[in-house]
């Protein structure tokens, strides 16, 4: 950094929060510096979140002040930080799906003709020019978001925070469900917002990334600010020790069981729809940790829904354990031993009107009865036993399963599939918005899996995930699977050009 | 991958917005005939009775039947608003009964003051007929927002106490006459109900405009567009800065509103209050909200389906009638026509869905 | 089945001066009436009163009877709200040991109520069937509106037309729907009605509801139909002055109301009945000639 | 952060659960008297009328509200199981009636087959009935799920097509008499409206059972876990291996057959079977769900709510009349009650939470 003690413009000043007996925040002081990318890490559960709205006024603090330009300011709802130039890109997607782009974008804020009336011509405008800055000029501003991908609503949610004139601008975890060319042209943005000298608070798990484009980083744990660094002066180990309070021995525990039969075997898979899949074949062995990378779009997420029956399949066929299953129930692929721990825990996964244990035991009750009625002893047995196993953080096993962190939900959602005793395991985006201490556990958990001689098959955007946990990757674009690397022969350059080379985003680049 | 991408013009100076995605000519001829659904069912109405009966595609009788659908459309357009935000309103019929007798009290025995009784002109009572649904529809949006009562249940608490204020209004009877006298003022209360304008019945009038203003409030207006955002995700809603309470009482204000218009047009029509009017008819202008594509979920929704909607009703009961269908058959075709027209509405939007996501 | 456990007051003397009187919905004038004549004369005579409305609704009824069980009624004035659906909820009254006085409407069966004073419906329907016929001069076409069908008196009333009506060859019935003794669905059907059958001439209406209905439809189309009603409820008495509507038939509320109290009383008194069960009190012909005269569904001088 | 791991004990052998959040003993009890809400009402009710009327709490009175309980709690906790869904079914007391002339034609006139009439004993009547209900039940099941239409739609078309088959049934008339002959074969159907065991009528017997399967089902089994979960997040069910459509299936045909089962005892009461039997009772079933506490976004809910619920509808009409309150004060009391007692609902539902969280 250069010479000087950065200056401060938005500050909070001894920001305690409390939901009921929860302490999620405990009388933080924090400065984002003016003009500056300020960096926000921490394990799942720290508090990161719960700072950011509580800046931009969708969270009232339990106690202590914020301060703005050096005075302190009372920010009661998102109105008042609006106002005040202060804009957030949530953690959650806050979207209207039934609205355009450009609706979306324009919420709350329309642009008017005249007094009373929408500019609906203008408002297509400017969000086509900010789709354009993000390298998303193909999309239609027109297009109804909930028929989006969930990186392009990533995308819109991003946008729709830059058509602000914001003085500060946060960033809870952007780039969660973007693949890297994204997120290079999403720092790019970034860049030109610090040199206009709009101040970036940025929240990321993704530890190479950010390590890119922050000038400051602040570590947070269990509510606490730990540490407050200028980026120059830290490496990742560096960070990782902050955050996890011990050194990172390694990350990534990578498989190293032998492989056998084949568990998994699909042959010439197609799926239609919006994101269609064609002719895939692959397959998963005993004892073998499989990564699919490959871009937002590239039908990944459709290939594990159609194996696991959740998605209809027009040709191909699916044998597990040398039996071919042609049913293509999730029943009956359940019974034949796969397991999917979806993408989007809130949406597929969670049932948050549930208990975390009656959420883990979801997909394996009717096994917990005697006489045809549930035995809560069994029940509870069973699912402490998993909670253990997988060290999930709850308060109780009959709390509620939303007032858990991130990872733990996901935690959560991976015990229920184990819990059916699959053969091999999908997992989609098994790590996506979770903290580097889950990350390297999930990664654990698939080595053990697989080392009992069963199969794990992984999605993943981030490159130095599926190599460094695969033993193997497919690399899949546009439906198809473009190229397959070992573990000895994979590199980030080869992913990358066999991902983009056929990709959706490449070809309108 | 079908996908095409919009093509950006090559002099892209001042980049104009990309156009509305392009379909193939014969997807979307197969789009316009499936957005017109609604349409289709009614034409298929039209023909089926016109066939049988050389009575039901006269001039007369389709205004006659127009002027019985405008009562349940100005309902429905009301109720769609509340159906956008993700809310219900089962208390339209009872704010109708309650704003007919209002109106009816006023003109009939005028309001006692200290000091005598004051009659209002039939202009006045109209209005003081709308404020009073409009009143009883912010009641039902105060209980909502402010004790976070569910809609379903605001409103249909509100169904029996605005039907038993009707009846208290006038302890069980009718106000026989609301003709109005010239040395009280306030004649012409039938001009709403049962005049003509150059051959339309002025009903009808009524429920073009109101149409034409919620057509234009929905689609124009940054309030309208709130309604949808409301509907589409009330969480982000509130975190987008739109101030969501006041959106929702709005509707139940307009609602309450038309369903006092609708209220005030039976009664002018009849020429007579009594505390039953439009019992049962929220279910009716639900009805019509939905066949018209209205989502009860909230956030799709258009005004102009909720009055097919109600063209549809309407003219099948009518026609029912007019071929003298038994009491009983009705009923059956009824709900069997309901359910049918909401199933092609279904089918209508998993084709336009995949049409769409294809060609865009 | 096993014994009326749930009915504790069985067999303890009906000590109350407690008459329940149980009518349709005060909503529509002639009930009121009904209610209106019932609970003064019981006062008059010293008891207290328990007015209810069973909408119509026979479930409604029974849980009112059961109700009235409860509260150990003297005696019970009832509207019925359904011929075959009360008989049930009476004979629990009976068994209860409370006597039951049927004003208006009839039951299907006898020895259950004490007395059943009513209307003569099928007169009143003849009166009024054979007054339409002249008014239309036995010939053209007509349209029906009936009652809400599951109502014994709509059919009552419908068969009384007809059995005037029918002898008329030249009469043409081109229409009937029901219309649910509501008034605006008389209105809006009438109005269809219309429409596939414009050379109509006249309209006979189950009550007067309807038949105030039917005539804002014909006002409306300006037309010049015969409108005929049953009821005798006063706003059709007052358009009928006007020379709107044609003719009513009155049917005598507030006397059966106060025949039936006045049984009851006489009833608890001497211990048994001084009349028939049946008694039926006939209907009176409203027209222009007699309007002036009726006041609140009676005839001065009738 | 103030979150604990779940303590495996020393000695790892058979892990005891983990037991529920344990509260300070203050907010326990706040918390128990609120859970006990309804009852709360329940009780104010109780109190409010006995002090107004020394009949209300006698022996025979209560046992007589209960009967009059009985029928909407049936429907209601039918109603309950799709709710928990997040569905609705307003065709219940539609369903109601024409189970009750289903079995009214049974009994009065027998089943017309070649080569004369059937008469069926009482207990194979009530069996049809029954069926009846469920297959109407899973009529709505099947619209639901197979052509994905709404439920509150494909519900109200039932509603009115179930009515008109009831009104067709008899062609609108009465079946007068349903005490059967011994010659018949068919006596004995007074039974279950009628009739008393132990001092209690077989219809509260009646209700208990339901409720009592209802708790069972609902808490104890598989498949009342999947109905929550389905109501909680249909995604999540579906990708958890639970067949959604059949679970949605199987609460519509309980729906059915529970208000089915209400309308036979209410034909059974009243010794005769009528084509309006139960006309909207499908608002106080759904009233009295929500009452109780029953989310109708789906996923929460409680059958003993729901009883509750219908108790403290049935208490507050039932005390209205006795007390002679007119008709029209009773629907605006109704009403504000319904309203109120939901207020207070969410009164404990924000407590409740704030004391869940604080000491878990
Ligand atoms: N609405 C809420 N009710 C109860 N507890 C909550 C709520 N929101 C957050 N918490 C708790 O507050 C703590 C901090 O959560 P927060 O979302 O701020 O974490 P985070 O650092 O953003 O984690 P992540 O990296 O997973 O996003 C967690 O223990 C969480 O369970
Ligand atoms: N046009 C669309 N309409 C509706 N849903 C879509 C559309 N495109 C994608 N989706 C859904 O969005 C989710 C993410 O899809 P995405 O395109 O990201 O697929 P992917 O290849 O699995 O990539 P990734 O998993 O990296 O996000 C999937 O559940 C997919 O079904
Ligand atoms: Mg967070
Ligand atoms: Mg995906």
């Amino acid at each position: 950094m250069s010479a000087g003690p950065p200056e401060g413009l938005l500050e909070a000043r001894g920001i305690s929060k409390n939901y009921g007996g929860v302490r999620a925040l405990k009388e933080v002081t924090f400065t984002a510096y003016r003009g500056k990318v300020n960096v926000l890490v921490g394990e799942n559960g720290a508090g990161k979140s719960t700072l950011m709205k509580i800046l931009s006024g969708a969270e009232q603090p339990t106690g202590g002040e914020i301060l703005l330009d050096g005075e302190a300011v009372v920010l009661a709802s998102p109105r008042d930080a609006q106002a005040r130039g202060i804009g957030i890109i949530h953690q959650e997607l806050s979207l209207f799906p039934n609205l355009s782009i450009a609706e979306n974008m324009f919420a709350g804020r329309e642009l008017r003709r005249g007094r009373r009336f929408v500019d609906r011509r203008a408002q297509r405008r400017r969000a086509h020019e900010v789709l354009k800055r993000l390298g998303q000029d193909q999309l239609d501003p027109n297009a109804i978001v909930g028929d989006l991908p969930i990186g392009q609503q990533q995308l819109v949610e991003i946008g729709r925070a830059l058509l602000e004139e914001v003085r500060v601008l946060i960033m809870d975890e952007p780039t969660s469900a973007l693949s890297s060319h994204e997120v290079d042209v999403l720092f790019d943005v970034m860049a030109d917002l610090r040199e206009q000298d709009v101040t970036v608070i940025y929240i990321s798990h993704k530890l190479d990334e950010f390590r890119r484009i922050g000038d400051w980083v602040t570590v947070f744990r269990d509510g606490d600010l730990v540490a407050h660094e200028s980026m120059s002066r830290t490496d990742t180990g560096w960070i990782v020790r902050q955050m996890v309070g011990r050194d990172p021995d390694s990350l990534y525990v990578r498989n190293s069981s032998k492989t056998g039969e084949i568990l998994l075997d699909v042959r010439d898979l197609s799926v239609p729809g919006a994101v269609p899949v064609h002719d895939v074949s692959l397959t998963v062995r005993a004892g073998e940790v499989v990564g699919v990378y490959g871009l937002m779009g590239a039908g990944r997420t459709e290939l594990v829904e159609c194996l696991m029956g959740s998605r209809k399949a027009v040709t191909g066929t699916v044998t597990v354990k040398g039996r071919p299953e042609t049913e293509g129930t999730v029943q009956a692929r359940m019974a034949a031993g796969l397991a999917l721990v979806p993408e989007d825990r809130q949406r597929d996964g969670l049932v948050p009107t549930m208990s975390v244990r009656d959420n883990i035991l979801l997909a394996t009750v009717a096994r917990l009865t005697r006489g045809g009625l549930l035995s809560g002893g069994a029940e509870q047995r069973t699912a402490s036993e998993k909670v253990l196993d997988l060290a999930i953080r709850i308060p109780g096993l009959s709390a509620a399963v939303t007032a858990l962190s991130g990872g733990n939900q996901q935690k959560v959602v991976l015990a229920r599939a184990l819990l059916t005793e699959p053969v091999v395991l999908l997992l989609d985006e098994p790590t996506r918005g979770i903290d580097v201490g889950a990350k390297a556990q999930i990664a654990a958990l698939m080595a053990e899996f697989a080392a009992r001689g069963c199969g794990v098959l992984f999605i993943s955007s981030e490159l130095a995930e599926v190599i460094a946990m695969a033993d193997r990757v497919l690399v899949m674009a546009r439906g198809r699977i473009t190229a397959e690397f070992t573990a000895e022969t994979v590199t980030e350059e080869a992913l990358v050009t066999a991902s983009a080379s056929e990709s959706v985003l490449e070809a309108s680049a | 991958m079908t996908e095409t991408h919009v093509d950006a013009p090559a002099t892209g100076a001042a980049a104009p917005p990309p156009g509305p995605a392009r379909h193939p000519a014969p997807a979307k001829a197969a789009l316009l005939l499936l957005r017109g659904r609604t349409l289709v069912v009614l034409v298929l109405l039209v023909v089926f009775f016109s066939a049988i009966s050389s009575e039901y595609l006269t001039q007369s009788n389709l205004i006659l039947m127009t002027k019985h659908v405008a009562i349940n459309a100005i309902l429905a357009i009301g109720v769609t608003f509340v159906i956008l935000t993700g809310g219900i309103d089962l208390s339209v019929g009872s704010i109708a009964g309650l704003a007919g007798m209002v109106a009816g009290g006023l003109l009939f025995k005028g309001l006692n003051v200290p000091g005598g009784t004051v009659f209002f002109s039939a202009a006045v009572v109209i209005l003081i007929g709308i404020a009073v649904g409009a009143l009883v529809g912010a009641v039902n949006g105060l209980v909502i927002t402010r004790f976070k009562v569910a809609p379903f249940i605001a409103t249909l608490g509100m169904l029996y106490v605005a039907r038993g204020l009707a009846q208290l209004h006038s302890n069980g009877g009718t106000y026989p006459d609301l003709s109005g006298t010239p040395a009280r003022g306030n004649e012409g209360f039938h001009f709403i109900g049962v005049d003509s304008l150059l051959g339309i019945p002025v009903a009808v009038w009524i429920m073009i405009v109101v149409a034409a203003a919620a057509i234009v409030v929905t689609t124009k207006t940054p309030f309208g567009r709130r309604i949808f955002a409301v509907g589409g995700n009330e969480r982000a809603a509130i975190l987008a800065g739109i101030r969501v309470n006041r959106i929702k009482i709005a509707v139940y204000v307009i609602s309450g509103a038309c369903a006092a218009l609708a209220g005030l047009l039976l009664t002018s029509e009849l020429g007579a209050a009594y505390p039953d009017t439009a019992t049962t008819y929220e279910l009716n202008a639900i009805a019509a909200a939905v066949l018209g594509g209205t989502a009860l979920s909230g956030g799709r929704g258009t005004v102009i389906g909720t009055v097919m909607g109600a063209f549809v009703i309407g003219f099948l009961s009518d026609g029912l009638v007019l071929v003298g269908v038994s009491t009983f058959w009705q009923s059956v075709v009824k709900g069997a026509v309901i359910v049918f027209a909401v199933i092609t509405e279904q089918a209508q939007q998993r084709l336009q869905s995949s049409l769409t996501k294809r060609t865009s | 089945g096993s014994s009326d456990k749930s009915d504790k007051s069985a067999g303890s003397a009906p000590a109350s001066q407690l008459i329940v009187i149980i009518t349709p919905s005060p909503d529509n004038v002639f009930f009121k009436a009904e209610q209106d004549a019932a609970s003064a004369e019981a006062k008059k005579l010293g008891y207290q009163t328990l007015v209810l409305s069973h909408d119509d609704d026979p479930t409604k009824q029974s849980q009112e009877i059961d109700t009235a069980i409860s509260r150990k009624a003297a005696a019970i004035v009832l509207d019925n709200a359904g011929a075959d659906a009360s008989v049930a909820a009476i004979q629990r009254a009976k068994d209860a040991k409370i006597p039951t006085f049927l004003v208006d409407r009839e039951i299907n069966k006898t020895g259950v109520a004490v007395a059943q004073i009513v209307s003569n419906n099928a007169q009143g329907a003849g009166l009024g069937g054979t007054e339409f016929a002249k008014l239309m001069g036995n010939k053209g076409e007509y349209a029906e509106l009936t009652g809400k069908p599951t109502d014994t008196n709509a059919g009552v009333r419908s068969q009384g037309y007809h059995g005037v009506l029918d002898q008329y060859p030249d009469l043409k019935m081109v229409a009937q729907q029901s219309a649910n003794w509501d008034q605006t669905e008389a209105l809006q059907k009438t109005q269809t009605i219309l429409q596939a059958h414009p050379a109509i001439k006249g309209i006979i209406a189950g009550n007067d509801t309807m038949a105030l209905g039917a005539f804002a439809a014909v006002q409306a189309a300006k037309k010049n139909i015969i409108v005929v009603g049953f009821d005798g409820s006063p706003d059709v008495v007052s358009s009928i002055l006007k020379n709107g509507i044609k003719a009513t038939v009155l049917q005598p509320a507030s006397k059966i109301s106060e025949m039936a109290v006045d049984q009851a009383d006489a009833y608890l008194k001497n211990g048994k009945a001084d009349q028939p069960e049946k008694q039926s009190v006939d209907c009176v012909l409203v027209n222009p000639d007699n309007a002036k005269s009726v006041t609140n569904f009676s005839v001065t001088g009738s």
